[in-house]
């Protein structure tokens, strides 16, 4: 992608998605957008539709339909490795690690899709887990180093928008720590993020908006000179 | 029995081992990356060898341009099936992939006993391969010689193309979560078609390399893949090198048998394969899952 | 050296863990591990991804043989012995990633587990609808967590927090001595989270709980002890208020920006 | 290789779901189905039948590992075994059918649990492999052992009378006799999948770590319904040898193995009554296309091929599944 | 009963189409039509069946075609086991059978069925007597190399009884399981012994394997093949690799115009000429259908009576006639496959070496325990 596509207007604007799994309808006209550098949030219950979003915009869902444009592409009929390679990162909610491949070979899976992807040895760096365990078999690896892996996974590959589901479940409060400085480095270099959370405290930290998700819409926007006012609110959408 | 004889024996269990090795190889090829229990190996053995045949006697084509060609229809017609058959059952249990081959199996050697009878058909040995050498210990074949020459290289490039490469990595994840490989950018349809018709293709070569040695007949693969199953099942399924290395070991200990207890060379591989299991589930090689 | 015999000096301990080793490969994941854990108490197990938490629980339940040492539950030697065999002196887990019986309904998932006090398991000639006496217990139970409403429903159309409650469900049916669960809250929203706390702490009442937690509030709130693990040994052990002090645990564990 | 989802909250792969659900077909299809069977031999050549319903008795024992999650690709020893063993105790011994039948039934069972008990340690395909390769052990005994004559076969085998009454070579009392073992076998299927016993198998093929953790010895309940399936398959392989009259190598061969799979998948493995579909339409097949002029291998490869593509959840599976959506439909 | 009907019931798709399967269904239709289709004036069918090898499928046809579609006689089945299987019926509900690639010599001994069966072509014992009839050709040590089968081992046991009479001894004997593809030890061991002959008492694409096998490793002995002696078999092996190998037939093509005559009619439908086997059920079905048309009865007991009047005497053999047993007795050859030199045609591939008469060959009446015919 071009820096001056970039540049002009959002990095990623849905609207209108629908999504089915099978007969049921799950997404029921989804509708936000992302600038470029900006890390949003979709917060929502369980079962509200949030990741099922973030795996159509991967075109991982079988029936979808409406809008989606990345980078001034619309790309609602594409498959998904079509859409990877306009430098879309995606780290899956059940993190997808492969058993058939050891650590490193996990690592080294995603081809690259773009410039500036980090180095093996920064990874190891931000993950010293997975240096000692890049022997081993992926599925072997302790669930919260399975979710290093996998977010390290797309580090590499050059990706300038990121989606991720989850990515702090499982994981140890100092890795969480460790990941959201990575976060907000990355936002600093200009990546883009979509980030799916439960944990709102991490979220809050980090994100510029909040989207609100209930039962396959997009039923709320929170900016983050909001939260604070808008607590009660908030809580009463997440069922605290 | 002298020892002179035995060693004779071990060089003739290698020759046909690495005939199992070429076997096993497209076999693994296709079991360890796509997840397909490949029943129709056998089958497209044969269509190499009756490939090479037709060639010969259709086109006049004779037995280097085939040694190629054969293989590369062979894997053609791989690809073909692979795209409109095959790439349905990927997702599901690896028990379909199994039956589907078994159907085509049945389907593609019942048309060729219904075209060409099952009488074999002679492909003779290329010229420059006639005659033999004296090793002393035994009198080895030219062309069999070229076998062994043959397989090795070529179950070692393949091994170094899916080891040594990322090519393999990538196909066992296209296989073990296609969807998600494919997000991260890589095109899963066309690599397993690729990874199918490659396989096929080694079957195909194995089949020509047979044809001057064994009778080119529509029945002549029919039983082999089970030898190959077990061979794959006593390596570690999945692992190249293991494939390579127990289809030269079974070989050998297959014509030792043939010496000491020679009815029982058929049954051999499977005690083997029965005691292995017992005591080293994933098979010789291979990493317990 | 503590023997089965020991019974007075063990019986407030439920679990005992004794020089507990576990190597992959080369590569150690729990090292001389020794742990008690006191009847009638819910004990915390935290500390860093791949410290070797879930690995304590698989050699607990014996799903892992140890390298060596060796476990006692009960004050009985239990090295030795089989997972399903465990299970029946009363240790019972759960699973870090749930484990449902996915194709059975909520009510079918509750009753396999009652269904084992049964002598009927094998009779192969009775029919299940024999099991139908098993359907009001497993509907108590099914109201205690929550589910009765949906008892029909497969366990597969559950949401994923409704899974982690049937599951605790399930182990409640077996009315364990001792119940291992491996982060129960991982995954959750916020409000099952809140359910799934007071069901851990009301069935925590009877029994002894060993849980695997990174949710620190819920650590905090539920857990009578903590122990710090951290690459395959024990950092330091305590009530939380004590243990979250601790620097090295800071360090290890907790991270700078803990609260 | 890709295991079978391990994973939970993956998507299920559609087949999990249709070998899952061991769906009864509603009570109308079973009284149109003993209707066919009481009034079958008076339509269709009721020797022909008979055997038939050896081969449907037959894909229902396999099928029912199926409850427990196991596949065999050695079904053919316990099935052929037995043929052997009982047609030597009729024909050499000069046994009484019934107790010729109990004697390869028990041959068959003794089978099973050497077989059982070495394969049911392994799991998917390793159990499948470790179960061909015990069967082709049986299939080269077979081929040389003296008492099954190799490939000329245990031939000749007398039916003798029924109970000592009836003479088992009047067809009709031969083919109600097939029926009411076939009959009584399925029974018993039906009852183990639908017993106590069951629905711990049910949840062992589910979730087997769970089922352990909440104590179940998984491995002595997966022994017991193979030691069941074995001891089935055997009943179905006596009752053949009698019917049929002989006992041959293509009985314990692996395309046996093979054949029982293909029924059992093509009628709907996860149905009850997809096994005798299966076998019924099968060795239909094969008995009409025989002097048909077709290639039958051809033929049959392709009505498998195309059934494995198009109607996964076999011709019962598929049908009952249309009911489904028809009724949801109507309802909805 | 208004038509004769013969049920031509072989392997259609396996491994002995080639010798049997349709050229049989073709031989059997030959024969039918030099009836002009109808005798008596009853019209003549002709049935076809595939067995697939398997006894049962075999059985259940047979039962079909006897009961539901009036079958008077079953021919050819090829495959012991199958013929076993169908014999049985057949004498139960009083039908003929007309066995032609079937070999096992218990179809005139133990399972003998003097009444219901007719053994055309060959059998086990036949073959054994006519190759060890061969030692003055061939030489005095043997080495035999057996397939591991219940026919392998009656073969051998033939080879061995005319191999001791004739003063000839075994050297060596190796059992090689059914269907092997790789000979090449079995090869070693055999040349290790240095033998004059090498007997190969398999059939089918084992001996062709195992020749080949032979042929590459430079063994000097003579090779003596059991089941080569059908022409597309030789053929598939290639004259370079095949020639100078002995063997035995049951069948040798005869110089007259008739025989050429029938050769090129069969040869005109079906591409290749005809096996022994083929030629066999061709002349099983004449003499059953003339059988027929002299008694106008198909009731076994009467039609087989009437055969075992007449000597057989057309393409088949010029010199046959039908035993009390069943066996159809007639002379054999002993054949050597033609140097690609010697060869003046495409099927011109062997020569005939000598002719055993078949008193000398096949199993005496009285040897063979017939219990049928204990009482007579
Ligand atoms: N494979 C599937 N088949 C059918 N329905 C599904 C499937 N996956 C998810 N669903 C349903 O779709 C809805 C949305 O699910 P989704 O996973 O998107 O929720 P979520 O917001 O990510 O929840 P959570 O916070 O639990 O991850 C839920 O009701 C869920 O039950
Ligand atoms: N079967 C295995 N083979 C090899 N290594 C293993 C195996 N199981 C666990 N390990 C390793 O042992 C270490 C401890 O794993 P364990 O699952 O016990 O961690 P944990 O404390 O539960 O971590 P988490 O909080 O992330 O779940 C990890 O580094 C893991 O990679
Ligand atoms: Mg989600
Ligand atoms: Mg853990």
């Amino acid at each position: 992608m071009s820096d001056s596509a970039q540049q002009n207007g959002s990095c990623l604007k849905i609207a209108d998605l629908h999504g089915l799994y099978g007969d049921s309808h799950v997404l029921q006209g989804v509708s936000l957008q992302i600038a470029r550098g900006e890390v949003v949030t979709i917060i929502g219950r369980n079962g509200a539709g949030k990741t099922t979003t973030l795996r159509a915009i991967m075109g991982l869902l079988d029936k979808r339909s409406g809008s989606i444009n990345v980078w001034g592409r619309e790309v609602i009929a594409d498959p998904p490795e079509r859409i990877a390679k306009l430098g879309v990162g995606y780290v899956p909610e059940e993190r997808g690690i492969y058993a058939t491949l050891d650590v490193t070979e996990n690592l080294l899976l995603p081809p690259r899709v773009g410039e500036g992807g980090m180095a093996l040895e920064e990874i190891f760096k931000l993950f010293p887990n997975l240096r000692e365990r890049r022997r081993s078999q992926g599925t072997r690896l302790s669930g919260g180093e399975q979710q290093m892996l996998a977010i390290a996974r797309v580090l590499r590959t050059g990706a300038r928008l990121f989606l991720l589901d989850e990515p702090t479940e499982g994981l140890a409060p100092v890795i969480v720590q460790q990941i959201r400085q990575a976060i907000e480095l990355m936002k600093q270099d200009g990546y883009t993020i979509l980030l799916v959370e439960q944990n709102f405290r991490f979220a809050q930290r980090l994100a510029d908006r909040h989207y609100v998700m209930e039962r396959g819409r997009i039923v709320d926007m929170i900016a983050r000179a909001d939260v604070a006012s808008q607590s009660a609110r908030i809580q009463a959408y997440l069922g605290i | 029995m002298s020892l002179e004889i035995l060693m004779g024996q071990v060089v003739v269990g290698l020759i046909n081992g690495s005939f199992y090795a070429l076997l096993s190889l497209g076999f693994a090829v296709i079991f360890g990356l796509l997840g397909i229990i490949n029943v129709a190996q056998g089958t497209f053995y044969m269509l190499g060898a009756f490939g090479s045949w037709m060639l010969l006697n259709y086109a006049g084509i004779g037995y280097w341009p085939a040694l190629i060609l054969s293989p590369l229809i062979a894997g053609a017609v791989g690809v073909v099936l692979e795209k409109t058959l095959i790439a349905r059952v990927y997702k599901l249990e690896h028990i379909y992939g199994l039956l589907l081959t078994y159907g085509l199996m049945m389907f593609i050697q019942g048309m060729f006993v219904y075209w060409f009878a099952t009488a074999g058909r002679p492909y003779p040995v290329p010229l420059e391969l006639r005659g033999g050498f004296d090793l002393g210990i035994l009198f080895l074949p030219k062309y069999r010689g070229w076998v062994v020459v043959a397989s090795v290289f070529f179950c070692f490039a393949t091994w170094f193309a899916i080891e040594k490469t990322s090519l393999g990595r990538t196909l066992r994840a296209a296989t073990e979560n296609p969807q998600l490989t494919r997000a991260f950018g890589i095109n899963v349809p066309a690599l397993l078609t690729f990874g199918f018709g490659a396989g096929v293709a080694l079957a195909g070569f194995a089949g020509v390399l047979a044809a001057p040695i064994y009778s080119v007949s529509p029945l002549m693969g029919g039983e082999l893949v089970i030898t190959v199953f077990a061979v794959v099942v006593v390596g570690g399924m999945g692992s190249i090198l293991s494939a390579i290395v127990t289809g030269l070991s079974l070989g050998v200990v297959e014509g030792l048998t043939k010496v000491f207890y020679p009815p029982g060379a058929n049954m051999v591989i499977f005690v083997i394969m029965f005691i292995v299991l017992l005591i080293k589930p994933a098979g010789l090689f291979g990493r317990e899952r | 050296m503590p023997s089965t015999t020991q019974r007075d000096a063990s019986s407030e301990v439920t679990l005992r863990m004794q020089n507990l080793t576990k190597e992959f490969r080369g590569f150690t994941a729990v090292r001389n591990l020794s742990l008690e854990i006191h009847r009638g108490t819910i004990h915390a197990l935290i500390g860093p991804n791949g410290a070797g938490k879930t690995t304590v629980f698989n050699l607990a339940t014996k799903f892992l043989n140890p390298t060596s040492g060796r476990v006692f539950f009960k004050g009985v030697d239990i090295t030795p012995m089989q997972p399903a065999d465990v299970a029946r002196l009363g240790m019972v887990r759960s699973f870090q990633i749930s484990a449902v019986f996915a194709n059975l309904t909520v009510l079918e998932n509750v009753r396999v587990a009652l269904q084992r006090f049964r002598p009927d398991g094998f009779y192969f000639w009775r029919s299940e609808r024999a099991l139908d006496e098993l359907n009001d217990r497993a509907r108590a139970l099914l109201t205690e967590v929550g589910l009765e409403s949906l008892a029909e429903r497969k366990a597969i159309e559950l949401s994923y927090g409704r899974r982690r409650a049937l599951e605790i469900a399930t182990t409640l049916a077996l009315d364990p001595e001792l119940m291992l669960l491996d982060e129960p809250m991982s995954g959750l929203g916020q409000e099952d989270i809140g359910r799934i706390t007071e069901l851990i702490r009301k069935s925590a009442a009877s029994r002894t709980v060993l849980m695997v937690e990174h949710n620190l509030s819920v650590v905090a709130d539920l857990s009578d002890r903590i122990t710090v693990l951290a690459r395959g040994e024990i950092l330091a052990d305590g009530p939380y208020s004590e243990v979250s002090r601790d620097p090295a645990v800071v360090e290890a564990y907790l991270g700078s920006d803990h609260e | 290789m890709s295991t079978t989802s391990a994973d939970p909250a993956h998507a299920q792969p559609a087949s999990t779901k249709s070998l899952a659900s061991f769906g009864l077909p509603p009570i109308v299809l079973y009284a149109v189905g003993l209707a066919l069977l009481v009034a079958g031999p008076f339509f269709v050549y009721p020797l022909f039948l008979a055997k038939i319903l050896c081969f449907c008795l037959f894909a229902c024992a396999f099928n029912l590992l199926g409850s427990v999650g196991l596949l065999s690709f050695g079904h053919a020893a316990f099935f052929g075994a037995s043929a052997y063993v009982a047609g030597h105790a009729l024909k050499v011994w000069g046994l009484p059918f019934e107790l010729g039948a109990v004697i390869g039934t028990a041959a068959a069972t003794f089978l099973g649990v050497v077989f059982g008990y070495v394969a049911i340690r392994r799991q998917g395909l390793y159990f499948a492999m470790i179960t061909l390769a015990l069967a082709q052990m049986i299939y080269f005994l077979a081929l040389q052992l003296p008492f099954t004559h190799a490939e000329d076969g245990l031939t000749g085998v007398p039916r003798g009378r029924i109970l000592g009454l009836f003479d088992l070579n009047n067809l009709y009392v031969l083919y109600y006799t097939a029926a009411v073992i076939f009959v009584a076998g399925y029974l018993l299927i039906y009852r183990i999948t639908h017993s106590t016993f069951g629905q711990i198998l049910k949840a062992i093929r589910e979730k087997e770590p769970r089922a352990i953790s909440l104590g179940y010895r998984v491995n002595d309940y997966k022994l017991l319904v193979f030691v069941l399936s074995a001891a089935l398959a055997g009943l179905a392989g006596a009752t053949k040898t009698m019917v049929v009259q002989l006992a041959s190598l293509t009985d314990v061969h692996w395309s046996t193995s093979g054949d029982v799979i293909l029924m059992t998948l093509l009628g709907g493995s996860g149905t009850m009554f997809g096994p005798v579909v299966g076998a019924v339409v099968v060795e239909m097949l094969e008995f009409y296309l025989a002097d048909s002029g077709l290639p039958i291998q051809a033929v049959i490869g392709a009505i498998f091929v195309v059934c494995i593509l198009l109607f996964r959840r076999g011709i019962v599976g598929e049908l009952s599944h249309l009911l489904d959506s028809k009724s949801r439909g109507k309802a909805g | 009963n208004d038509k004769v009907k013969i049920g031509v019931l072989t392997d259609l798709s396996g491994m002995y189409e080639a010798g049997a399967g349709n050229g049989s269904v073709e031989a059997a239709k030959m024969a039918a039509e030099e009836f002009g289709g109808k005798i008596n004036g009853k019209p003549i069918e002709i049935l076809a069946g595939d067995h697939q090898n398997k006894p049962d499928l075999g059985a259940a046809v047979a039962n079909r075609w006897f009961d539901v579609d009036k079958v008077d006689a079953i021919a050819e089945l090829v495959n012991s086991a199958v013929a076993f299987a169908v014999l049985d019926i057949a004498k139960q509900k009083n039908k003929a059978v007309l066995l032609a690639g079937a070999g096992s010599a218990d179809f005139t001994g133990k399972a003998c069925a003097p009444d219901n069966s007719v053994h055309w072509v060959y059998d086990s014992y036949e073959l054994g007597a006519a190759i060890g009839a061969a030692v003055p050709q061939l030489g005095k040590k043997w080495f035999l190399l057996n397939a591991d089968y219940a026919f392998g081992a009656a073969m051998e046991a033939g080879v061995r009884r005319a191999l001791e009479a004739q003063g000839a001894t075994v050297v060596g004997s190796l059992k090689h399981p059914l269907g092997t593809t790789d000979f090449s030890s079995y090869i070693l061991q055999a040349k290790a012994a240095n033998p004059d002959v090498l007997a190969l008492n398999s059939g089918g694409p084992d001996t062709d394997n195992a020749i080949k096998a032979a042929r590459e490793f430079g063994v000097n002995a003579k090779l003596v093949g059991f089941g080569v002696d059908l022409p597309s078999g030789i053929k598939g092996m290639g004259l370079d690799t095949a020639q100078g190998v002995w063997y035995v037939t049951p069948w040798v093509q005869r110089d007259d115009a008739e025989t050429k005559a029938w050769v090129d009619k069969f040869m005109a439908a079906r591409k290749v000429p005809p096996g022994s086997f083929q030629v066999g059920v061709y002349s099983a079905v004449k003499n059953y259908l003339k059988a027929v048309q002299a008694t106008n009865s198909t009731d076994p007991k009467v039609v087989i009576a009437k055969m075992r009047e007449t000597p057989v005497r057309d393409v088949f053999t010029d010199d046959g006639y039908l035993r009390p047993d069943g066996r159809m007795v007639h002379s054999v050859a002993l054949m050597q496959i033609k140097t690609p030199a010697e060869s003046k045609g495409e099927w011109d591939l062997s020569k005939v070496i000598a002719k055993l008469p078949g008193d000398k060959v096949f199993r005496p009446l009285a040897d063979g325990g017939c219990p049928a015919l204990a009482g007579k």
